[in-house]
């Protein structure tokens, strides 16, 4: 089919990405002067509270280096980690509305469960396993994959500093030269909830036909093999791509392009609902989705504004640069609202409410990756052509004809792309984009997105596909013609 | 005695009810129905969607009468549910043979 | 009809009004030395951690000149202040839904949207202009609006002490001389949430009839218009009400009178609904109001305790002065949800959850002008007050016959109006009320509000008239019985 | 019935308990030294960041001794603290959908109102006399109540330093040596939300049946006989069950186990509904439950994370402590969601979405009273066990055929105890365990429970009888299968 | 044949279904409908506003029997739905034609 | 002219609404109804709780025709209808003694 064939262009292209990975991976000595230069210079207005020779020391210092200067706990930065983490939970709940309410009646259950499983598999497996696999030091030196110090947490919560005299929790090491910090474990707690959501993207791909129990295990196997290498990569000081400068404030590449591309790569195998396109599935209950837009929107601001703690300019979690990743992060959205409104009172005739809440999460998603590193008048750029880009996206799936239910890949693997690119336009704060100047950030990011968005296709290829010859992926047709909550779970959503 | 059934826009609802009342009707029962006719369903937008609502919202009323009051409550609806536009309903009339009041197990006219 | 003539009035009241602020305009010279008197008074138990001759700096420091101390980051403010932020949009949100749960199935899309598209709309409309217009340093020095210098949040991101060799973030200038600070955008923020919120409320006036085209054209025209030069007047330290000393700690004139008269006076261009009052137009979803309910009092948390960091007499945001905002947010709202429910369980023989939850807002909009300057006695007073006088400006509604669906006037402008009135009456904590011996403050709270309630009148009157004169404000007839959600948005609000 | 029967058996357990406590009580003496020794011990990595010698000195300063550092504000800790307050008042509407969506249409309302009135009367009741009982000075040196010095919050605003000629706000006193801290109000406020919730919780034993009037004096008596002296026994630094040395992190006996068991007594009196069991009482929405779940997670953080402030062992509210406490929460609820899922996956054929949802709010309530005190490995058994006790605690309610509508008892009565309990045997951090040795620890926890588990039963028992014999607790027969909806609040929740 | 049309109110639903059960039918037809008679709805109170609330919500069962089998059918509903009180509701008797079992293609009696 | 009414499962209703307009049957009046009868319901979890759902949902049709075409439309919905599984549903046919148009005020099968 043609999505088979749009699946295979893909490979083609990631193929071709490879090379230049590969080429751009001897000169990886290279990046990291090349990143302090560029918070040296007078033009990027860095966040740093620290003078610049000290900026470039995250990128020097091996974790397993004692810390030079005693970490001294900040409450103000602990304070905003810890909302922080309970904003982007909650946005998990504001993805089952936004999804539960977009299905029809018979599947909202299932459709939310979607999301709330995920925080409980996530939630284990991150304690368990993810979080070493993502923040421990290297397994091999080679960027790839965190080792196994911190299964269970471990030593995260130790004396540090036996030595003064003062009992003291580990606080967060990435900046172990910083004088404030926060507690280790509330950056494991913040990552984790980044973990739960980027699955749970997933699921709308999947909605009112996939088998509950196939869900489970892809949703374990995903995060182990796909999401917390990315994570790794991007996020980890000393992943790869991280150390070549890739720019990702908040999961351009790690959270929304993963999760979307690879829910294209499970439509592949998973196939259309019945009915599908011909039947009406109208979404059943609008008002839920728009609450989910609104507590997605508010839980956002956790999501891009906490970000701040692992941008590379910053000592404060809670400083200039979380305002001005806050204050991106109410541009976007509000211009890609009205920018989809728009185009579907152009084109349609009418502005549909629905139209306007995707808009807005799709100026969520472009500015992800840039909301730290762009200025307020890019973001406003950037979120009208958000809503213009992934209006556009889930037009071409009508074109296309594959069954993205809720449009996981038109909104997050199109917007998460887009604005992982776009990042390597409009940077201008403690990094340059193309726009100032510096055409190699843009290749970098080219080479951010090849990388992961492969990575992704790849592995999940490989997951799904072992799922469907074992469990199955799909419900009987009679089961969902009756409605997954009634054959997965049975009970059902309302009984009014 | 026959059972009127009549099919009407539901906007009407509470003033053909007002209607019958006044004419002596003092029981009818109401349905929320959809209605496929001659009428047009109107257009809904959703992600770039277009679905076509074929069906229009209609309200079904029941009324048994006793047969004299058959032309009556058929003219009363007929006047006060007329709009001249497309769409404004059926009224149809059924052969009844038997009515119970459940309460007192009273039949025929004096039931209804 | 009734309903014109009462506007008269007000315009009558508003005109008597005018002459005592002309007459005190003139001794605006001696108003400051009142103010900083005041809060040397041991009696007048300030939050200031700075001595008191400092304390009177705000008023004199021009926002041009050079800071006189370095500021320093405080995160812990910070913190506060980008949780306050984000609270304040989730009441956008809640909004939606109390209203959304209040109107009648066919129109809960559009009573959503009214909400959801201010957020759009003023978001944007706050980045490239708004802000300027309400807290840029004074157009012509008059104290009715700011310049353009903020144009675009222009300058909010540079480096400010470059001298030092440090580079740092622009930090809130109100007060120049505090050692702590947050960062100016996330100000720029917090205020854009009230902007928002603002314009939204008006529109539960305008409900299940009002058309979407000309409800967009309408938020754009009255924030930039009415709002922004309000909260330029109130203030900012160079508006002109400020510095006449009026109180309003988080939005009492500003936000609830401003947005509740407005209403009224679009009401009178507006008409009633088809239907009205004879059909019965019952809530379609009471849960979902109730949900509302609880978001706007959890988001007010935000509104009220963040509001300490415009207090004159705070330098912390997250101090004590947002402990007592807080204390008072939660005594008044649960206060006067109970005097609302008995007040009808008396009334009309049962107490209904719709009551209670509707005795909360109006609690909450009774305090929002005092949060800070009450003692909890005071809240408990003012919030059994609050029930009582809303619920007495809804059945007003039922005696003039004016059609405000969901109360914008009778609960926002009554009872901001009399929350502005009551804070020039209780106030002892950083100002004194008339209870305090400080009649003058009641004169000063008296001319607020008919200085902003004039302003909001006549400026929504002319916006209003030509809006009606040119697009039309009311959908047709047709459409309105048909609802609002189908004819404007394509789409309907639940297919179950 | 069999009820009685139950009752009466805990009740002879609860008098078998107060032997030993009697006995107990002697040697309070002794307990302060135990408390410090396990402190002072390296084993027990603590969060102070004060040497040893100074951690005891909250159990040895009177409140009304002059503090000996002069208290600063943190705004850090008091930011987290203000977060804290408000993510636990929005628990409450999260519980008033969550017990809302399980009832029948018929009664959603009434539910809500439930939870929601219960934010109204407590408020109240909190500001005028709750606080003052919970957390004033002792009454008589007993440690069983506060006194009145605290009354309308009486004395929280004052200036506390006059001397060195800074106008301070009162800080938290509790730990009056520490160098930095939080206004008092916003600890009160703080422990008001509490106080709100937990009679809310055993509002979901009587649902669908009891009068509204009778519950509103329910609440109010139950709060100030019941709740408020239970806060003061275990969180007082004077309070009998603190000084003992038991641990209760964030309320595992306070909240949760008093409100469960008292559930349960008021069943007793309360009787079944009309139709149970043989009747189908399925829960009208379901979206709302998950939703309220949703809420109940994101606001549980602010209830245990929170909690850090009134831990013996931390001078920051935002620091390590908090961190552990939130992770711990977000744990143990996953990982019980997941165990009651696949318990019911094997018991009975299907994971249903209430099941998970119920075993998260079961995990919530387990780790409750360990959340500060135990390993991110102890965390997770006790989220596995949490799914497991609490599935098999509703599956008892079918066997002894009582009829707790949403499982009060089952979910908060035994998790809360279960959790009280296993807190004696986990406990590592700051305290410690069975497992870690301290079989004492065990032991004091045992008397804990007993003690507020039998105080909670007779005072409820009281109340329920005297309110069952004046107003009468339950509706009539015919108005309860209208729905209380319509005959307690004259109004219905949809009208779709 | 007849078509047995009972309109009863919603609480005796599952006693009435029983009922039928047990003197052998097999297959009924309900929907919800909301009633206008002689009882009277309630108030509602919104915001200081009270709306009456005119309808009564019942339940409507439809039971094709065969003839011998009315009387029966007939008596059974009265005895079971009945509460004394006044909207206890009303038994309708149809005549019916014909009656077809879709999956079968059976007519007549050998249908229902 | 009879009534027609058809109870069938709802996944059936948009293909046997696209067969009755081929044959030139422009209106239906459609709701939605509970059956009970051969076919049996699903069970649900709640809490550890199981409550059988002993009714399932299905779709009534009602189509007023004249009395030539009622074999038409009987055999079309049951070719449609059908899927050889247990409750597939019934039809009945009703007589109809009168219908009107309440737009035009036209009787009998003009009206429909
Ligand atoms: N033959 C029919 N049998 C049953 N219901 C019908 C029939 N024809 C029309 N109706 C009902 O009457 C409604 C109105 O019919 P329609 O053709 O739209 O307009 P009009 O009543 O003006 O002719 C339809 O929506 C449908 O519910
Ligand atoms: N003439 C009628 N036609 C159709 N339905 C009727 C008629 N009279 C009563 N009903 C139905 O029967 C229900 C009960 O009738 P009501 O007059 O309230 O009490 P009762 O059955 O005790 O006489 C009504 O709510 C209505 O649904
Ligand atoms: N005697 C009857 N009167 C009214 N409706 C009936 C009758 N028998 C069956 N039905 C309706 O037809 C539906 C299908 O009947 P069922 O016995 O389940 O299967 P089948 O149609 O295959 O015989 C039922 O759900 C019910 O709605």
């Amino acid at each position: 089919m043609k999505l088979k064939l749009y699946l295979a262009s893909i490979m083609l292209v990631v193929m071709a990405g490879l090379a230049p990975i590969a080429a751009m991976a001897e000169e990886k000595k290279d990046a990291a002067p090349t990143v302090s230069a560029a918070e040296a210079t007078p033009a990027a207005a860095t966040a740093a509270a620290t003078p610049a020779p000290e900026a470039a020391a995250p990128a020097e210092a091996a974790p397993a280096t004692p810390p030079d200067v005693k970490p001294v706990l900040n409450t103000g930065d602990t304070a905003w980690m810890l909302v922080s983490s309970a904003l982007v939970l909650l946005m998990i709940p504001g993805l089952a509305l936004f999804y539960g309410g977009m299905v029809r009646q018979k599947n909202v259950l299932s459709t939310m469960m979607h999301s709330f499983v995920a925080m409980g598999i996530v939630g284990v497996q991150w304690v368990v396993i993810g979080y070493s696999l993502s923040f421990a030091p290297d397994l091999n030196g080679m960027g790839l994959i965190g080792n196994f110090s911190k299964v269970m947490l471990n030593g995260l919560i130790v004396m540090k500093d036996a030595a003064s005299g003062t009992v003291e929790w580990t606080l967060f090491q990435n900046y172990t030269k910083e004088p404030g910090a926060i507690p280790e474990l509330v950056f494991a707690m913040y990552q984790a909830m980044f973990a739960m959501i980027t699955v749970a993207l997933i699921s709308g791909a999947m909605a009112e036909r996939v088998k509950f129990s196939a869900y489970c295990v892809f949703v374990l196997l995903w995060t182990t093999l796909v999401y917390d290498p990315l994570a790794h990569w991007v996020w980890m000081t000393e992943g790869w791509l991280f150390k070549k400068g890739a720019l990702d404030f908040a999961g351009g590449t790690v959270v929304h392009l993963s999760s979307g591309i690879s829910a294209l790569v499970f439509l592949a195998f998973l196939g259309k609902r019945h009915g599908y396109p011909t039947e009406r599935m109208a979404p059943h209950n609008l008002p839920l989705t728009l609450l989910g837009v609104g507590l997605l929107w508010f839980g956002w601001f956790g999501f891009n504004a906490g970000s701040a703690i692992v941008g590379v300019n910053t000592s404060d979690a809670a400083g200039g640069l979380a305002g001005l990743a806050f204050t991106t992060t109410m541009i976007a959205p509000a211009a890609a609202g009205l920018s989809w409104m728009i185009a579907e009172w152009i084109h349609s005739g009418k502005p549909s409410a629905l139209g306007f809440g995707s808009g807005v999460v799709a100026g969520l998603v472009v500015i992800t990756p840039a909301a730290g590193f762009v200025q307020p008048g890019a973001a406003l750029i950037m979120g009208v052509a958000a809503g213009l880009v992934c209006y556009g996206g889930i037009l071409i799936k009508a074109k296309l004809k594959y069954d993205d239910s809720l449009d996981a890949f038109g909104v997050h693997g199109i917007g998460g792309t887009f604005g992982a690119i776009m990042t390597g336009v409009f940077a201008t704060v403690g990094a340059t984009g193309l726009l100032a100047g510096n055409a190699k950030q843009l290749m970098t990011q080219l080479i951010a997105v090849v990388a992961a968005g492969a990575y992704a296709v790849v592995v999940t290829l490989i997951i799904t596909f072992v799922l469907d010859k074992t469990i199955g992926l799909r419900v009987e047709k009679e089961d969902e013609i009756m409605g997954l909550d009634q054959t997965q779970h049975s009970e059902s959503g309302y009984n009014m | 005695m026959k059972l009127i059934e009549a099919i009407i826009k539901p906007f009407k609802l509470d003033e053909v009810k007002d209607a019958l009342n006044e004419i002596g009707i003092e029981g009818i029962t109401v349905s929320e129905v959809k209605g496929f006719g001659r009428q047009k369903g109107h257009t809904e937008l959703y992600r770039g969607a277009e679905y076509v609502v074929d069906f229009i919202p209609k309200i079904k009323m029941e009324i048994a009468v006793s047969d004299e009051l058959v032309s009556k409550v058929v003219e009363t609806i007929q006047n006060i549910a007329k709009t001249g536009r497309i769409g404004d309903g059926k009224i149809f009339i059924i052969p009844l043979e038997e009515a119970v009041r459940i309460r007192t197990g009273e039949k025929g006219s004096d039931a209804i």
